[in-house]
């Protein structure tokens, strides 16, 4: 290893290290020097996850741009003092969440569409507050609605690497259940099959600019 | 009205029954979710489920909610009527080969509807199921750097930007909504004003000397002036006052009616 | 290194890392086996500072009996220029940055109307070193006041790709994030707002912003 990525591995380490967020590889880059290649960041982050192999009881963690240091799960029986106690979502909460996950980008009307009933206020505000969803732009549809995706702090949370790592997604998207099939209000309400039903608040805050 | 407790005394089998039922359709989540449930209790592997029986089985279980006077969401009715026109396709040989697909068509997306939910309900077992932050893996537990602080980084997240966005417009809401504040005088309050004024200021009195004193904008003054005007007109009709005008433009006097003209 | 030694440096690892205080030897040993002797000990404790010498950005410091990870002092230098405390953006300014989101290009003057308070010269300042907003350009309007809009930087951070994906007020108040009753059918949009014409982006008038 050359001595100048050794001497950023260590920057990078103790800055990872200390830090319970994940970080953006924009955020880590300012650690560089200003004119530093994309070659010598992947070097150093490259030789940053090799430091902590399977030896080590923690992991380099990489979510969609952000890194993290996080311990290992093969050891997480020896840590159970450590658990956060935390705030079981509800079974809406729960599934829509995986409905987000797993069809995103996806709209609102979309996710009533699979569940068969209307989400009740705080399901994604909850979701939005765990900061495990934001909205990922509009679709192309009458009312241009909202479109909803998992963020990297899912990932982080989930421990995925990447959206494609979900359990399943394979198999799911074999099956053909992913994609946008028929759904009984189809046939219930011919007139506006396509189950967007937002309002028309594009408008407001429409302003294309930049 | 029959006393409330008589249908307790009459049937408290019944009532009991009622509410073991109602809380069993209040824990599904949707018509979709109570389908699933007795898809399950049908087969095993959803895929293989047979449509015709399972509409049955919804609409008898629906019709039981709708006997015993149940509240049932709109949403359970909707869907019940779907399943009954549904069933009666099903069942009744179809004149078009063309309707005879809709029909298929139709089994086929309650099938894919109920997969699809049903797929989901796993996923989101198998995402819990993953070794969490907090749960199996964790985070740095110190941000150690003391001290000095040479910058001050300011933290938010979008869920922040949001609900202070969602904030600001409710409260826009709330005095929109709350705060309607009217300095306009009404002629009701007017003529009550004026009916006391005149009794105890006898003689003819200049309109204008009547009108409420700090009167702060021109648009008071003109709401109390338009408001005293029209009372005075409406005390002359009902004979309380009399009204002069000497010439074109000029002032008014009123005095109360039992002041006899000069 | 015996299989033995190895497992246990790899959850003292994780302890310690995970872990907000430092650690006494006796809160570790209970992770160690109850009939392990000093030896387990000493040698989990060696294996885990050899495994942070000096080409890690961190070491293992025992003071006072108490064992924690600690940047190394040679790099500390490195890191003291970039340290940050994070705080939370206040209150004035998550709802200034709101508004600036939701109705850029927006006027100071504008921003305090919807508000209905007065801005603190702080709070532009605070959203301006964040690098959140920037000027926009200038209003066709008596006094010519300087515009404000969201940054690059700001998307960034919110994990937004585009501006116009802010969800819109309908979505807001069905994901129970506008807690009033009734619908605001526009809100607040400033009658003329459709009608500004902004002078371009321009470079001019960057360094003016008051």
């Amino acid at each position: 290893m050359s001595a100048d990525i050794n001497h950023y591995c260590r920057i990078i380490e103790a800055l990872l290290f200390a830090s319970p967020e994940s970080m953006s590889a924009r955020a880590i880059r300012k650690y560089l020097p200003d004119d530093a290649d994309d070659a010598l960041y992947d070097a150093v982050m490259a030789a940053l996850g090799a430091r902590y192999g399977a030896e080590s009881g923690l992991e380099l963690c990489q979510m969609d741009g952000h890194w993290a240091f996080r311990t290992r799960p093969d050891i997480a029986e020896h840590l159970e003092a450590l658990r956060e106690t935390e705030k079981p979502l509800s079974r809406a909460g729960l599934e829509t969440l995986a409905i987000i996950a797993y069809h995103q980008p996806v709209t609102r009307a979309e996710i009533e569409e699979i569940r068969g009933v209307t989400i009740s206020k705080g399901t994604l505000d909850i979701l939005l507050e765990m900061g495990w969803i934001r909205p990922k732009g509009r679709k192309r549809s009458p009312g241009r609605p909202v479109t909803w995706g998992t963020s990297h702090e899912f990932l982080d949370h989930f421990g995925l690497e990447n959206i494609t790592d979900l359990p399943g997604l394979d198999e799911l998207k074999r099956s053909g259940l992913l994609r946008q099939g028929a759904v009984i209000s189809d046939f219930l309400r011919p007139a506006d099959a396509d189950g967007d039903e937002e309002d028309a608040d594009g408008e407001e805050d429409g302003d294309d600019h930049d | 009205m029959p006393p409330i407790n008589d249908t307790f005394q009459e049937d408290p089998r019944n009532n009991s029954h009622q509410l073991s039922f109602f809380l069993v359709l209040d824990g599904y989540e949707g018509p979709i979710d109570l389908l699933l449930e007795l898809a399950r209790d049908q087969k095993i592997d959803l895929a293989e489920i047979a449509i015709l029986p399972l509409a049955e089985q919804y609409l008898a279980y629906i019709s039981r909610a709708e006997e015993l006077d149940i509240d049932i969401a709109a949403d359970y009715l909707v869907m019940a009527a779907w399943l009954a026109y549904l069933k009666s396709r099903l069942l009744l040989p179809e004149p078009e080969p063309d309707e005879a697909l809709e029909t298929l068509d139709m089994a086929e997306a309650l099938k894919q509807q109920l997969l699809r939910l049903e797929a989901m309900r796993k996923a989101s077992q198998d995402l819990m199921a993953l070794p969490r932050l907090g749960r199996a893996r964790f985070r740095s537990g110190t941000n150690w750097h003391p001290d000095r602080q040479i910058r001050i980084a300011h933290q938010a997240s979008l869920y922040d930007l949001l609900e202070a966005y969602g904030q600001i417009a409710g409260r826009q809401d709330a005095e929109v909504l709350t705060i309607t504040p009217s300095h306009l005088y009404s002629i009701e309050e007017a003529v009550a004003r004026l009916s006391s004024l005149i009794k105890d200021n006898k003689g003819w009195n200049n309109l204008l000397s009547f009108l409420p004193p700090n009167l702060q904008s021109a648009f008071d003054y003109r709401s109390a002036l338009a408001a005293h005007f029209s009372a005075s007109l409406e005390m002359v009709r009902d004979g309380q006052a009399h009204l002069r005008q000497d010439q074109q433009f000029g002032d008014i006097y009123l005095t109360a009616s039992e002041q006899k003209q000069p």
